[in-house]
């Protein structure tokens, strides 16, 4: 048994076949998780029928997904139709391979090591993600546009729109810490983050980890970036006509999205499956029972930002469209530029690492920033430009 | 090195299908995409040709290929739009006022 | 042996270039099944003619020829298909099926930016376009081609000329090889780290090309952005115009 | 009519420099939900917990209250099915048995479905005889079901009589008042 395991291509299989179990388990209780924070949040309950706490409550939806009639409308595009929730699906799905989940594993102690947990291990894991991430767009399009439902469509193109214009500052934002660590391998990205005298990207840049923040929250169509299902305008935007298991293909598929999302942000800012200083988690720490815990603590950062998801889903309204653009063309962009100046620069400089230095270009982006801010008058939150004034009244109300 | 020649064969069968598209469809977008399988027939060729000289100067010329892609997909796309509000049809043989 | 060869080769692309014309659009009776059937026969000829040939090499796999394979089929239908959007899907599935093409070249970073930059980029906007442009059903001139036959020919022909030379001569790979110049090798190919070799040869030797691509992307966004903003009045629609600031709708006296 | 003194105007509010950042209101906000995440809940378990209600004037199944005889009170006046701005009553008079009133309702009937819960009807009764009750889990099979005739109206008054008893249990008399008039029209033309 150990021996088939120290081959990676089948400790690759098996990690897999694991992987997707544990992640369709995860997504399922995503949902309940998300119903339970909602309750929560608004001084309810939340679901508790079905079993202790309702803790069974994925089964019962599972099993309605299941069972419910699967109706195609007349006049949909069908193949298009059939094939959208299985490209969100699967898309979300495959961006799983290339994480790292342990590090290296010596499964027989000794001193050799024998596999890597990871299901693959590209040196273009980065690029992999991103480029999967840029595909997952085709489920929304091709959904929105099969539906034959004017709001539908104008989910699709909503979210086209959206997810071209935060593709660009999330790239950038990547782009500074790929050129501070100097690699697109996502291990070597965690391990640049370990050792000695190496602290994790997050202090390093904290702005360009908020800006991936914001740009994982609009590619993930969560609150406040979900314009393209915003249910007060568009009926249940790209999958209004979706009933049945295809809906929930794509339901499951935005919180495994979501889940690559954590996964991605927790490797280039979080250091992965480090945490400073606890034995277990070093790179030294090679035993299976090292890898187990390595994975926990990946687990449990993915699980604090899938909680961080859900937070901020019911404390934050969602943008309007214009906010939206105006957020990422002009906030995001210029900023997320200026940042990959300042790591080139520093980069060239040798001082890449540096944490004075790095801390201190953010904290100075910072100010400049709010003194860019104070500077200009005006709301932000405004009207727009093509509508006439509001009429004043004379005097003012007191 | 015949490793390369079926890589610039489906290039240049590539090459061919977009013109052969590009020369026969009407929708000016469907024009705009057989070009693109153009491009594409010519990053397979750059590419394996620049592994034929065990040089990645193939690749790079490929990127810039890819930036003069995006460009063309933006401002074509963009004259199609303009061209499609002002005749409401994207049939190429609708605009022959610039005949002779 | 040689003329043997060439008149199969030259009937695959015959064979190609019919069915490329019988898949095209056109008014009256659909061919499409015969066009299927007789792509699918060139097809095979085409990988059996390629298996025959380049045994043992990378391109002799089996993910060469499955790669190969969709993307003919998948770029054949683009220019086929008489629904744009559906052009534009499969032209995603070219691209899709290019990637392992590059990979097996040695070419990781650009076969990911190629899925980046083509699929998730350009023909997002390319699908943005069409379901922007087509929204009253299906016009005329996606039902019927303009001069297939023409086309095809002059394409098949143009592409003969330049792949039968190199099918049907592999002795002369020897001399193409001896003439290349030899490798510069500052960035052999023999490296694993893809990346860092283009980024390197972009940035050193290319870096006036680059920064001119940038200028250029940056030229093209300023034209983009000045072109949305100009307003095209329509030739066929003459819009009500309404004086300036007034806002809402009229109402008669009654 | 709205005067122009009474118009206030709202400007957008400007906001200062870190507001423009976003993120510390972001920050502020999400304190406000993570408070409450920690808040007891509200929420009524409802099966097995109930509320209390405010049994006076809660607005459940409407009654056919019965006078001190056990007799119908209604005297078929009319009153509620005019008021009921759902139209869900529906009353046949006839000639009533009875000395102390001039008419009684043959049939009564009331589309629990159709009716909205207003309680107009309650106010337009003279008589007190048609009230809603604290009752509200009301199901039926079928839409007929819910159609409530006379019988079941006063069977609901039986069941909830000990927990809300009539309101006015006199019967205002019109017998003998001389407001009857022979030949008065029924009402009943529809």
């Amino acid at each position: 048994m150990l021996d088939i395991l120290k081959d990676q291509f089948w400790f690759s299989a098996i990690l897999t076949v694991v992987l997707i179990g544990a992640i369709m388990g995860v997504v399922a209780y995503c949902i309940y998780f998300e119903r339970k924070i909602s309750a929560w949040i608004q001084d309810r309950v939340g679901p508790n029928r079905v079993g202790p706490f309702g803790l069974f409550q994925p089964l019962a939806d599972g099993a309605k997904f299941l069972f419910k009639e699967d109706i195609i409308p007349a006049n949909v595009d069908k193949p298009l139709f059939l094939i959208a929730p299985v490209i969100a699906f699967g898309l979300a799905m495959i961006g799983f391979a290339v994480l790292p989940w342990g590090g290296n594993v010596d499964l027989d102690a000794d001193g050799i090591i024998d596999v890597t947990a990871q299901v693959a291990d590209p040196g273009i894991g980065l690029l992999y993600l991103l480029g999967v991430g840029s595909l997952g767009i085709y489920g929304v399009v091709l959904g929105g546009w099969a539906n034959n439902n004017k709001y539908a469509f104008f989910s699709a193109m909503r979210s086209t729109a959206q997810m071209l214009s935060y593709e660009i500052p999330m790239g950038i934002a990547i782009f500074v810490v790929v050129i501070t660590v100097g690699t697109l391998r996502l291990e070597d990205i965690v391990l640049s983050q370990i050792g000695e005298g190496n602290v994790w990207n997050i202090v390093l840049h904290p702005f360009a980890f908020i800006i991936l923040l914001i740009t994982i929250f609009a590619e993930t169509n969560r609150t406040p970036f979900d314009l393209a299902e915003a249910e007060q305008e568009l009926v249940g935007g790209y999958h209004t006509e979706y009933s049945a298991l295809k809906f929930g293909m794509f339901f499951l598929g935005e919180y495994a999205h979501m889940i690559t999302g954590s996964g991605f942000i927790t490797i280039l800012f979080l250091g992965g499956w480090h945490l400073p200083g606890v034995p277990g988690l070093q790179p030294g720490d090679v035993s299976i029972w090292a890898m187990l815990f390595k994975m926990t603590v990946m687990g449990a950062k993915i699980v604090g930002f899938l909680f961080l998801f859900m937070w901020v889903r019911w404390t934050i309204p969602r943008f309007r469209f214009d906010q939206l653009m105006r957020l990422s063309w002009k906030g995001l962009l210029p900023i997320s530029m200026i940042l990959a100046g300042y790591a080139t620069t520093l980069v060239y400089l040798g001082k890449a690492t540096n944490i004075p230095w790095a801390l201190g270009g953010n904290v100075a982006l910072l100010v400049i920033v709010l003194i860019y801010n104070g500077l200009r008058s005006g709301e932000i939150t405004g009207r727009q430009a093509n509508l006439p004034a509001i009429a004043r009244p004379v005097e003012a109300h007191s | 090195m015949n490793d390369i020649v079926p890589y610039v064969i489906l290039g240049a069968l590539l090459f061919a299908i977009g013109m052969v598209g590009f020369l026969s469809r009407r929708n000016l977008i469907v024009i705009f995409l057989s070009t693109e399988i153009m491009l594409q027939g010519v990053v397979i060729n750059l590419v394996a040709l620049g592994r034929l000289h065990d040089h990645v100067n193939g690749q790079v010329f490929a990127l810039f290929l890819f930036v003069i892609a995006a460009v063309e997909a933006g401002l074509a796309l963009g004259l199609v739009v303009l061209l499609y509000r002002r005749r409401d049809t994207l049939d190429a043989e609708r605009w022959t006022t610039m005949w002779g | 042996m040689n003329t043997h060869w060439s008149s199969l080769v030259y009937t695959t692309f015959v064979m190609g270039a019919l069915a490329v014309y019988l898949l095209m659009p056109r008014a009256g009776r659909s061919t499409n099944i015969a066009g299927t059937l007789i792509g699918m026969v060139a097809l095979a000829l085409a990988m059996f003619l390629c298996a025959d040939m380049f045994v043992g090499t990378s391109s002799g796999n089996a993910l060469f020829y499955a790669s190969a394979v969709i993307a003919l089929a998948s770029a054949v239908k683009v220019i086929t298909d008489e629904k744009p959007v559906y052009s534009a899907l499969y032209f995603v599935l070219t691209v899709l099926a290019i990637t392992p093409l590059l990979i097996l070249q040695h070419a990781e970073f650009l076969a990911i930016a190629l899925v980046i930059i083509y699929a998730g980029a350009i023909l997002v906007t390319y699908v943005f376009v069409i379901m922007l442009a087509q929204q009253g059903g299906r016009p005329a001139c996606d039902h019927r081609a303009r001069q297939p036959l023409l086309a095809v020919v002059g394409g098949f022909l143009t592409m003969a000329v330049i792949a039968g030379q190199m099918a049907t001569l592999p002795d002369e790979q020897a001399v193409i090889v001896a003439a290349a110049p030899a490798p510069t090798s500052d960035a052999p190919l023999a490296e694993p780290d893809n990346t860092m070799q283009v980024g390197s040869v972009m940035l050193t030797q290319y870096v006036v090309a680059f920064e001119l691509a940038g200028v250029l992307l940056l030229v093209a966004m300023i034209g983009a952005i000045a072109m949305s903003q100009k307003r095209i009045p329509s030739e066929k629609l003459v819009e009500p115009t309404k004086p300036p600031g007034q806002i809402g709708r009229e109402v008669g006296p009654y | 009519m709205i005067r122009d003194e009474d118009i206030i105007v709202v400007d957008t509010p400007v906001l200062n420099a870190a507001e423009r950042l976003y993120i510390p209101q972001i920050v502020a906000g999400m304190q406000v939900t993570l408070r409450h995440m920690f808040k007891k809940s509200i929420t009524v378990q409802y099966p097995e917990q109930k509320r209390t209600l405010r049994l006076e004037n809660y607005r459940g199944v409407h009654r056919l209250n019965r006078d001190e005889e056990g007799r119908v009170a209604c005297v078929a006046c009319f009153m509620c099915e005019t008021a009921c701005p759902a139209h869900c009553i529906h009353i046949v008079a006839e000639e009533s048995p009875w000395d102390d009133r001039e008419k009684y309702p043959l049939q009564f009937d009331i589309d629990e479905l159709r009716c909205i819960y207003c309680g107009m009807c309650e106010e337009a009764c003279p008589v007190d005889a048609i009230e809603l009750t604290p009752e509200y889990n009301l199901v039926g099979r079928s839409r007929q079901e819910m159609v409530f005739d006379k019988e079941k109206l006063l069977k609901v008054y039986d069941q909830t009589k000990t927990e809300k008893p009539r309101k006015n249990p006199r019967i205002t008399g019109y017998a003998g008042t001389g407001n009857r008039t022979e030949g008065q029209p029924t009402g009943d033309s529809h």
